[in-house]
C-alpha cells in the first residue's frame, strides 16, 4: 500500500482526532492526536491498520510540554502516533489495554519523565535503582548530571 | 510448597547482569518477574552532550555483540537529517558488515545455547568457526568486536580484491559448517529432547506482546525489517525471512540457522554487485531541525532509533530501543509453566543483550550523586550489618 | 531418531591437531590495518587539536606548554581511549600526525601507566593541508 | 610387622595415596580427552603435559577460603566430605587388582564384596544429598532433590547390570568371578549389553553430562556444591576423582575379564581398562547434551532398566544352557 493512501485513509478514519497528519519519508507517517484521543487512535490503528506492533515511546522534553511519540510499525510502514502533554500537569493514559507489550515503555516513561500513565498494569521502576530519590527525572532537560571529578582508584594521588 | 529462587543478577547462565525472580514449586515455575537496572549508562543523556560524529562511537558502545547495528541504526537516521546520499560503495560495504555481524551474532547464539544445555562439544565447535568470520570483520575494519566502520556519509575502509577473495573464500567454509550444526542441532537426540517444545511463545502471543527478531519468527510472525521497510541496499537484494512454525526454542534455533544461511547468500550477492567509486562523502558537523525514526533488523530483531536534531552540533533526543527490550513481555509468557531446567534455555532463546537493553541512566549514586566506586572493606562491612540483621532460617523446606 | 550424531567428527577430531592457540606463549599475527593504540608523530603535528575535538572518549589532551616557544603537550589517556582512530580519520595532515600502531596488550595495572604524553613544538603550517577538519577525511586511501 | 603392612595397604599402596594420584592422573586423562574431542589444547602447562594440572587445582582449591554459611547444618556440612571420600576409598581397596590370589584371599576379599562395593558406590549419592540439605541454600535444595531423583532412575538399571556378570560366574566374590571370565573370555561378549547400560549408569552416578544435573552450573548455579568451597569442595571433588577410578575398576573386573598375570601384569590391566572405561564415559560427555531430570527417569525405566532386566534373563538362560 502506498504511502499517499494510507495518509488519506487515515484522514479518514481518524478525521477530527488527527491534528497534524504529515508523511516526511518513504513509509513514515506522524500523525498528531490530543491527549484524549490518544487511546481510541491506538485502537484504530490495531484494528485497522495492522499495527499490533508498538515499536517503542519516545519521550521529548520541550519545555513548556512533554511530547510522547508511539512508534507503531505494520507491515507496510511505519506511523508515529504523537501527543502532548503540559508540563504542569504531566498525565497520560496507559494503552496497556490495547497494546500488552507496551508495559515496559510506559514504565520507562514514568521513571524518566515524571509523568504519570494512568492506568499501567505495573507501575514499578524499569530501569532506576530501588533508591533512586523520587523527584528526579533524568531525561527531563532540566536535569543535569554533573560529571564527579576522575578519580584514579590505586594511582598516584 | 513453593519458594523463590533468584536467576542472577549473577548467575552461571547469564553473561550479563539481570535478575529473574523465580517462583517454583518443586521443578515448575508459577511465577516470573524481570527486574532491569544493572547495567545502566546513561547512553540517552550521554548522547545529548556528544557530537553527531562522536556518538556513532557511543552508539557503537551501546551493546558488543551487534555493535554495528546501533552504529548503522544511528548513522543512517542522522544522514537523512544531514540530507546526504552515501555512495553506493560505502552503503554496499556497510551492509556487508551488517551481513558478517549477523553470522556472528548467530553463530555465537548457536554456541551459547549449546553451552546452556550442557552440550559443551557443540558450543566449542560453533565457537571455533565463528572465529572465521571474526577474523574476516577484523580484516575488513581492523577490529573484532567494535568494527567502527561507519561514518557520517559512508564507510571509512575500503575493500580490496584480496579481502573480497578471502571473505568468499570463508563464506564458503561457513556454510559448508552451518548446514552441518543444523544437522547436528536437529538431530541429536538429547539436545532436541531438551529445546523441542520448550518455552512456547504462541503467535497470538506473539503479535500481541510486541515480540520481535528470530523470537517473532520462530513463531510464524514474519517481521523482518530488511523486507517490510527496505532500507539502503535491501531493496535491490534477494532474500526469504526465515520463519517456523513451532512456537518454541527449537523453532528459534531453526531460524536462526535459516537466516545464517540467508545471510551467506545475501554477502555474496553484495560482494559480487560491488560497484566502483567513493566510500564516503563529507558530512556537516551540524543537522538541520528535523526528526528521523530509523529502523533497522539487528541479529536479534529490530532495532529502533528516533533521533531529534535541533540545529546544533549535537543531538536533541536520541531514543534507542533494543531488540531484547521488546521480547521481554515475551520471555516473561514463555517461562511460565516451564521446568526450572529449561530457564537458560528459554532466556538464552531471545539471545538476550542485556547491555542493549539497559542504556538509560547514568552512574550516580541515589544520595550524593557522587560516582559509585564502593570500597571492598565498605561492601564487607555492609554484608556484616546485612547479616546481622537477616533472621537466621534454621529449617530448610522440602521442595516436593 | 538418530543416536550419538556427533560422533564422526569428534574422533576425527581426536586425531587432529587443536585448532585453539597456546595464547600468551603463542601469538596470532594480527591484520595489517588493525587499529592497536595511537600514536602522535610530533614532527607533523599542528595542534589544529580535531583530534581533541573528536574523540569520543575525551582521550586525547593538548595542552599549551610555552606559548612564546609555540610548545605543546600531548597526553593520549590509553586508559580512556577505545581504539576507535577517530584521530587518525580527523587528522588534516599528510602525512598523519597521528598514528596507530598494532600493540594490543597495553592492559596495566595502573591506569596513571597507560598514560604516554609528548612535548614537541609546533609543526610549521603547510600550505596545502591547512584546511580544518570538519569531517572524517572520505574515502582516504589505505594507509 | 603386620600392623604396618596394613597401615601401607591403607595409606600408600593401594591406599589413600595411590588412589589419589591415579586419580588426579584419570582427571587429567578425562580433561584432555574431552579437551581434543573439542579440539581444544586441555590442560598444558602445569607438569608434562599439563599431567600435574589436577594436583595443581587440588592443592589451589585447599588453599582458598573455606565459608559456611549460618544457616548451615555446621556439624553435618564440614564432615560430609570427609565421610565421603573415606567411603570412596574404602570401596577402592575391594577392587580384584590387588586382592587377585584366590589362594590367599587378603583382608579386603570375601564372597560378596561386589555387593559391598555396589553399596559402598551407593553412599556418595546419599553424602550428596545431605550435604545439599545441611548447606540450605535454594539452589542446593534443588540439586539435592534432584541428586534423590535420578538415584531412583540408574541405581536399578546399574545393580542388575553388575550382578548378571556375576549370576553366569556363580560367585559374589570380585575376585572369582574374574578369574571365571579369564578362563571363558568368550562369555563375556554375552555381557557386551550389561557393559553398556552399566556404563550409561555409572555416567549417571557420577553426574557427568548428560546427568550432570544435580550440579547443572547454567540452571541452578553449582547445585548440590553452591555453598561448598575451599577444602571441603577440594575433597568432593577428589572424591569424585576416586569414585570414577573406583566405578571404572569394577566395570573392568566384571565385564572386561579383570586383571590377570599377577601383580604388575594385572596392574597393566588395571590401567588399561580403567582408562578404556574413562574413554567410554569422556565421549559419552562429549557426545551429548544435558537432559532434563524427568527425562532421566522416564529414559532409565523405559529404556535401560527393560534392557537390564532383557539382559538378566539372557544371563540365566545361558547358565541354565551351560550347566
Amino acid at each position: 500500500m502506498p504511502d499517499i493512501e494510507i495518509v488519506e485513509n487515515l484522514k479518514r478514519d481518524l478525521g477530527e482526532k488527527a491534528l497534524e497528519l504529515s508523511n516526511p519519508d518513504v513509509r513514515r507517517i506522524f500523525v498528531k492526536v490530543a491527549l484524549r484521543d490518544l487511546v481510541p487512535a491506538a485502537t484504530i490503528l490495531r484494528d485497522k491498520y495492522d499495527c499490533a506492533y508498538l515499536a517503542t515511546i519516545s519521550g521529548l522534553d520541550k519545555g513548556d510540554v512533554f511530547e510522547f511519540i508511539y512508534h507503531f510499525a505494520s507491515p507496510v510502514a511505519n506511523i508515529n502516533l504523537r501527543t502532548e502533554c503540559p508540563r504542569s500537569e504531566p498525565r497520560i493514559a496507559s494503552i496497556c489495554a490495547v497494546i500488552p507489550g507496551a508495559v515496559l515503555y510506559e514504565r520507562e516513561l514514568q521513571e524518566m519523565f515524571g509523568v504519570t500513565v494512568e492506568g499501567i498494569p505495573d507501575p514499578r521502576r524499569l530501569n532506576l535503582p530501588d533508591d533512586w530519590p523520587d523527584g528526579q527525572f533524568p531525561l527531563r532537560k532540566d536535569w543535569k548530571h554533573v560529571r564527579p571529578e576522575e578519580v584514579i582508584p590505586g594511582g598516584k594521588p | 510448597m513453593s519458594f523463590e529462587i533468584p536467576i542472577g543478577p549473577q548467575h552461571p547462565a547469564l553473561k550479563e547482569p539481570i535478575s529473574l525472580r523465580m517462583t517454583v514449586e518443586g521443578e515448575v515455575i508459577t511465577g516470573v518477574d524481570i527486574r532491569l537496572g544493572y547495567n545502566h549508562r546513561g547512553m540517552e543523556k550521554l548522547a545529548e552532550e556528544k557530537s553527531w560524529l562522536q556518538n556513532i562511537y557511543v552508539t557503537e558502545r551501546i551493546c558488543g555483540i551487534c555493535s554495528h547495528s546501533h552504529a548503522t541504526c544511528y548513522v543512517q537516521g542522522v544522514e537523512k537529517l544531514m540530507e546526504l546520499a552515501p555512495p553506493k560503495r560505502g552503503l554496499y560495504i556497510r551492509y556487508l558488515v551488517s551481513e558478517l555481524e549477523r553470522i556472528h551474532s548467530h553463530l555465537l547464539w548457536l554456541g551459547v545455547a549449546g553451552h546452556e544445555a550442557g552440550f559443551d562439544s557443540f558450543f566449542m565447535y560453533t565457537w571455533r568457526d565463528r572465529e572465521v568470520v571474526m577474523d574476516l570483520l577484523e580484516m575488513i575494519s581492523g577490529n573484532r568486536v567494535h568494527y567502527a566502520i561507519n561514518t557520517l556519509g559512508g564507510v571509512r575502509r575500503d575493500l580490496d580484491a584480496g579481502q573480497i577473495a578471502k571473505i568468499l573464500e570463508g563464506i564458503v567454509t561457513l556454510r559448508k559448517r552451518s548446514e552441518y550444526y543444523f544437522y547436528i542441532g536437529a538431530n541429536e537426540p538429547s539436545f532436541v529432547a531438551r529445546i523441542a517444545g520448550v518455552g512456547y511463545l504462541s503467535k497470538e502471543n506473539a503479535l500481541a506482546l510486541c515480540a520481535v527478531g528470530p523470537v517473532a519468527r520462530a513463531s510464524g510472525v514474519a517481521r523482518d525489517v530488511r523486507k517490510e521497510d527496505p532500507y539502503a541496499v535491501y531493496g535491490d537484494l534477494d532474500f526469504a525471512i526465515a520463519t517456523a512454525d513451532s512456537c518454541d526454542v527449537l523453532g528459534r534455533v531453526v531460524v536462526r540457522v535459516k537466516e545464517l544461511l540467508e545471510s551467506y547468500k545475501i554477502c555474496e550477492q553484495i560482494l559480487k554487485s560491488l560497484p566502483a567509486g567513493d566510500i564516503a562523502v563529507k558530512a556537516p558537523r551540524k543537522a538541520k531541525p528535523g526528526e528521523v525514526v530509523s529502523r533497522y533488523e539487528a541479529p536479534r530483531g529490530e532495532n529502533i532509533h528516533y533521533i531529534k536534531a535541533n540545529g546544533t552540533d549535537k543531538p536533541e533526543r536520541l531514543k534507542v530501543r533494543a531488540p531484547t527490550l521488546a521480547n521481554y513481555p515475551a520471555t516473561v509468557e514463555m517461562l511460565r509453566k516451564g521446568f526450572i531446567a529449561d530457564i537458560p534455555l528459554i532466556f538464552a532463546a531471545i539471545d538476550p543483550c542485556i547491555c542493549c537493553a539497559e542504556r538509560t541512566v547514568t552512574l550516580v549514586s541515589a544520595g550524593s550523586g557522587a560516582e559509585s566506586v564502593v570500597r571492598m572493606s565498605d561492601l564487607r562491612r555492609r554484608a556484616i550489618a546485612r547479616h546481622r540483621n537477616a533472621p537466621v532460617k534454621r529449617n530448610a523446606v522440602w521442595p516436593l | 531418531m538418530k543416536i550419538a550424531v556427533f560422533l564422526p567428527e569428534l574422533i576425527r577430531h581426536l586425531f587432529k591437531k587443536p585448532s585453539t592457540v597456546d595464547y600468551p606463549f603463542k601469538k596470532l599475527a594480527v591484520p595489517k590495518d588493525f587499529r592497536g593504540t595511537p600514536y602522535l608523530n610530533p614532527e607533523m603535528c599542528i595542534v589544529c587539536k580535531a583530534c581533541e575535538r573528536d574523540c569520543p572518549a575525551e582521550a586525547i589532551e593538548i595542552t599549551s606548554v610555552n606559548e612564546a616557544e609555540k610548545r605543546f603537550k600531548m597526553v593520549i589517556h590509553n586508559d580512556r581511549c577505545i581504539h576507535c582512530a577517530q584521530c587518525l580519520d580527523s587528522c588534516p595532515t599528510t602525512p598523519k600526525a597521528m598514528q596507530m600502531d598494532s600493540l594490543f596488550e597495553i592492559a596495566d595495572d595502573d591506569r596513571h601507566k597507560m598514560k604516554k604524553d609528548w612535548v614537541y613544538v609546533r609543526a610549521v603550517l603547510k600550505p596545502k593541508a591547512a584546511a580544518p577538519a570538519a569531517a572524517p577525511q572520505a574515502g582516504e586511501p589505505k594507509a | 610387622m603386620a600392623a604396618l603392612r596394613t597401615l601401607l595397604y591403607l595409606v600408600v599402596y593401594p591406599g589413600l595415596l595411590f588412589l589419589f594420584v591415579y586419580s588426579t592422573f584419570c582427571e587429567w586423562f578425562d580433561r584432555k580427552l574431552y579437551a581434543r574431542f573439542q579440539n581444544r589444547m586441555g590442560p598444558t602447562h602445569t607438569g608434562r603435559f599439563g599431567l600435574l594440572q589436577p594436583i595443581a587445582d587440588f592443592v589451589k582449591l585447599l588453599a582458598k577460603e573455606d565459608v559456611v554459611p549460618d544457616a548451615a547444618d555446621k556439624r553435618l556440612f564440614s564432615v560430609l566430605p570427609v565421610v565421603g571420600l573415606a567411603v570412596v576409598a574404602t570401596a577402592g581397596l575391594l577392587l580384584p587388582v590387588w586382592n587377585f590370589d584366590l589362594a590367599k584371599p587378603g583382608l579386603t576379599s570375601f564372597s560378596g564384596d561386589i555387593i559391598v562395593v555396589l553399596y559402598l558406590l551407593s553412599l556418595p549419592t546419599l553424602i550428596l544429598f545431605l550435604a545439599a540439605w545441611s548447606s540450605t541454600n535454594p539452589f542446593s535444595t534443588i540439586g539435592g532433590a534432584r541428586v534423590l531423583t535420578m538415584l531412583f532412575g540408574y541405581e536399578v538399571p546399574l545393580f542388575l547390570a553388575v550382578l548378571g556378570p556375576a549370576i553366569l560366574a556363580d560367585s559374589w566374590r570380585l575376585a572369582e568371578i574374574a578369574a571365571f571370565y579369564q578362563q571363558k573370555p568368550l562369555l563375556l561378549l554375552t555381557n557386551v549389553l550389561g557393559f553398556f547400560i552399566a556404563v550409561i549408569a555409572v555416567q549417571a552416578k557420577l553426574e557427568r553430562t548428560p546427568f550432570d544435573i544435580p550440579h547443572a552450573e547454567t540452571e541452578i548455579v553449582g547445585g548440590t556444591f553452591t555453598e561448598y568451597s575451599g577444602k571441603k569442595l577440594a575433597l568432593f571433588r577428589l572424591t569424585f576423582d576416586i569414585e570414577m577410578v573406583v566405578a571404572s575398576g569394577l566395570l573392568a573386573a566384571v565385564f572386561l575379564g579383570g586383571f590377570p598375570g599377577g601383580a604388575v601384569i594385572g596392574f597393566l590391566h588395571f590401567v588399561v581398562k580403567t582408562l578404556f572405561v574413562i574413554f567410554l564415559l569422556s565421549l559419552l560427555r562429549a557426545l551429548t547434551s544435558r537432559i532434563r531430570i524427568d527425562q532421566v527417569v522416564s529414559f532409565a525405566w523405559k529404556y535401560l532398566a527393560p534392557l537390564a532386566v532383557l539382559q538378566l534373563l539372557v544371563t540365566i538362560l545361558l547358565k541354565g544352557l551351560l550347566t
